[in-house]
């Protein structure tokens, strides 16, 4: 089947690494063209220094550009931010909102992105009330539809209704496969176990993950069970239950424009243990969906008490994945 | 996320100032994946050894300026970056006795897309130069 | 437009005067017959005594067709209940759940109905496993979908996976209308007011629902506000925020053959304050759906400590709102 | 729901057992929207003018059966009927004065789809017969 699904990896993937300053800028960018997957999305507010409160870091934008032509990659997007409480104790104001964003839709045209992602709080207002400068500046703003929200969550259909009312182009989504969490994480389970779970407790809230079963209901199973702390936090990740489903993008895929390929565990067979990707790309294809897939590896804060991240690792394995998906031929880079 | 990483194993220290030993500081980076403008950091709070050091002896530096944690929170227009280490100074006269201690640090940040104020924590043995 | 939608009571409406027996079953099912609401749903643990402890109450099912034949009524659904926490601290076998289902269905053929009402907490497999029991005796096992959950929750996705693979038509769903919720209920406000929440705690959860917000900030605002037991408990609500779409009852609608015409309040112009029932009917219309809409009044709870529950009087009101809206001519005793 | 329905006016009353006053009674319903197998009924916490009632003082009685609250946990085969008035009768040697006293009532029951176990109260000031 035919397809014009890209390959992209947001640098949100090597936190860990690029934290404590063991992988570079170019390094991840040389690691991306390495493995194909030559769409790069940033979170700008941990790319690059200073953005927004120092202001636009310009030899950085510049360096940017620089590895852009060295690696013969592309931006794809900047996740933006919104710190509507940045004062304590008080909300931004609409019009303080709407500046902000602007700011963010300037930063990223800076960087070339034809994107920008809005976290799921921001409110449809404060987009449609940016929606033509972005058009102006050739980008659009994307909102991400992140656990435990949900295509058909009310907020969402807020959303969706002032994006259709709007007529604007420049509004659209960005799906986070998160919420088709069709399984409970092994490395969530393996840390809540480290934190203190009971074996027993843990299976138990696995289990009812697998059915499906309605969070409230667990809640009280675990109380009977006499769980405390740690398994009450683990019964509680079932409130955001994300296990949707797939093909509810369809019915939205004209404005959606990227996706995050989040991961929580690339196992050795390069399959994602919680996330049906297999379900996902078929959907993708089946919706003629046009953009980048891009790496999110998330299972960095689930593992990073007992072991050490392996985000490169982790992201090589998901790439091998997604080849196989797309049915790309494979670089050398990514060949075991 | 980071947790561990809060605490760097360099840059603590005593601080000397006209020979006299004012306090002593250590190094410290913001448990999170992105950097929050000061304005969004509530609390930094020191234990050593098992005592707590009181919210205003101490202050925060990140290139050459330096702030109160009072300060801090009506700073906007700077930022502790993804991943920078800040050096965090305490107050206290003749400082800290070289050798191990036990140093806890929590930070609480505001987030504003999160239904909660989160505090992160760690704690372990580090080495004051003599 | 045509249509072939009819109009129905669930006796549940008039729980607060059967409870305190000012009305007798009889009284009930001529009120209803008098508005032209031919079809009559029981819960039946509440409509009819011992069942299913004791056993089947003969002469009450006697003289439950005796008032159908009389009024010219007809059975429409029994809400059955599965409790399958008979034995405290144990849950039910599944063989056991299935034979009681089995014995529901048997008390649903004896009164009649065309249909029985299964609580969304059954697990699938127990319905699939008495389908074809519920076949040979002419009876549609329906799940209700009911606030918190929705047609795209992870446990309805599960039960209509269900069905579609058992390839019975004995399986289907009963949609509550309270998923629908697009305001809060002008009567759930009250009672938290009188319940002690503070005025302006009120006022931001109500403006906060209104804007779709996702529960978990509503909770982190009333907490920075002060609101303690009463105005948490008003935040909690969100938790099972209901505004869902009416049009998503459109891919499921071939299995849909009850539905709930849950309300909350209607007022003196006969309109629900927070359903909205004109969407509603449009989609049922628009689906072709055939069946009855009951009448389920739950306003009842919210106001019982402050003034007498008018039932006969608000089902009356939802009664002409469906006239209106099915484009039915009202009988003598809607007329004001 | 029900809640102030679940005590009745009537029937409240000292219980005389071969000229012997042995406690005293009252009436109650179930505060819920159907009735419920008694296995269900999990506790019938009584207090009279603030002084609460062991549990095993306390008998339910319908339809001219009798069971102590531990007893009805293990009974599948009756019913507490929708709107049913139940006769509650409570052990206390010489029962009560006449006139009027505060009763509360708070009725804990199982209801197997609710995620949580609710218990109804309510109270007010009843006049026991003479
Ligand atoms: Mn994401
Ligand atoms: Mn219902």
């Amino acid at each position: 089947m035919g397809h014009q699904i890209k390959r992209g990896v947001s640098l949100y993937s090597f936190q860990n690494d690029t934290f404590l300053r063991k992988m570079s800028l170019e390094d991840c960018i040389r690691t991306c063209a390495e493995i194909g997957a030559t769409g790069i999305e940033v979170v700008g507010e941990q790319s690059f220094t200073g953005w927004p409160e120092v202001g636009m870091p310009m030899a950085e934008i510049a360096h940017w550009h620089a590895l852009m032509e060295k690696y013969g990659t592309h931006p794809v997007c900047h996740d933006f931010m919104l710190d509507y409480k940045r004062v304590k104790g008080q909300m931004m104001s609409f019009a303080d909102q709407v500046a902000s964003v602007k700011r963010d839709i300037d930063f990223g045209a800076a960087l070339g992105m034809p994107c920008i992602r809005a976290l799921v709080s921001i409110s449809p207002e404060v987009l449609v009330a940016c929606a033509s400068y972005a058009e102006d500046k050739g980008i659009k703003i994307l909102i991400e539809i992140h656990a435990p929200l949900h295509f058909d969550h009310p907020w969402i259909v807020r959303h969706a209704e002032a994006y259709e009312k709007s007529g604007s182009k420049a509004l659209g989504y960005l799906p986070d496969m998160g919420m088709f969490l069709h399984r409970f994480p092994r490395v969530w389970k393996q840390r809540f176990i480290r934190n203190g779970v009971p074996q027993h407790i843990a299976d138990h809230i696995e289990k009812a993950y697998e059915d499906r079963v309605l969070s409230e209901y667990v809640l009280l199973d675990v109380r009977e069970m006499g769980g405390t702390g740690p398994s009450l936090a683990m019964a509680e990740t079932l409130r955001h239950n994300a296990a949707f489903e797939p093909k509810r993008m369809l019915e939205f895929m004209h404005r959606i424009h990227n996706i995050h390929g989040k991961f929580y565990e690339m196992t050795e067979d390069d399959v994602e243990y919680s996330i049906p990707y297999d379900e996902i790309v078929a959907v993708l294809k089946q919706g003629g969906y046009r953009g980048h897939i891009c790496s999110e590896y998330e299972g960095n804060r689930w593992v990073e008490d007992a072991e050490e991240v392996q985000s490169v690792e982790q992201v090589k394995r998901q790439h091998r994945m997604l080849c196989r998906l797309l049915d790309e031929t494979m670089p050398a880079a990514l060949k075991a | 996320m980071m947790d561990q990483h809060m605490l760097c194993d360099d840059g603590f220290e005593n601080v000397v100032r006209n020979g006299q030993t004012t306090g002593f500081a250590l190094q410290a980076r913001l448990p999170y994946y992105r950097g929050l403008g000061l304005s969004m950091v509530e609390d930094i709070a020191i234990t050593v050894d098992g005592q707590a050091v009181a919210r205003e002896a101490v202050r925060l530096s990140l290139r050459g300026r330096s702030w109160s944690l009072d300060e801090m929170e009506r700073c906007f227009d700077e930022k502790w970056n993804f991943g920078e280490k800040a050096r965090v100074e305490v107050a206290q006269p003749g400082g800290l006795t070289a050798g191990d201690h036990h140093v806890d640090i929590a930070i609480r940040y505001r987030v504003s897309y999160l239904p909660f104020v989160p505090t992160t924590r760690t704690g372990r043995p580090l080495t004051l130069a003599a």
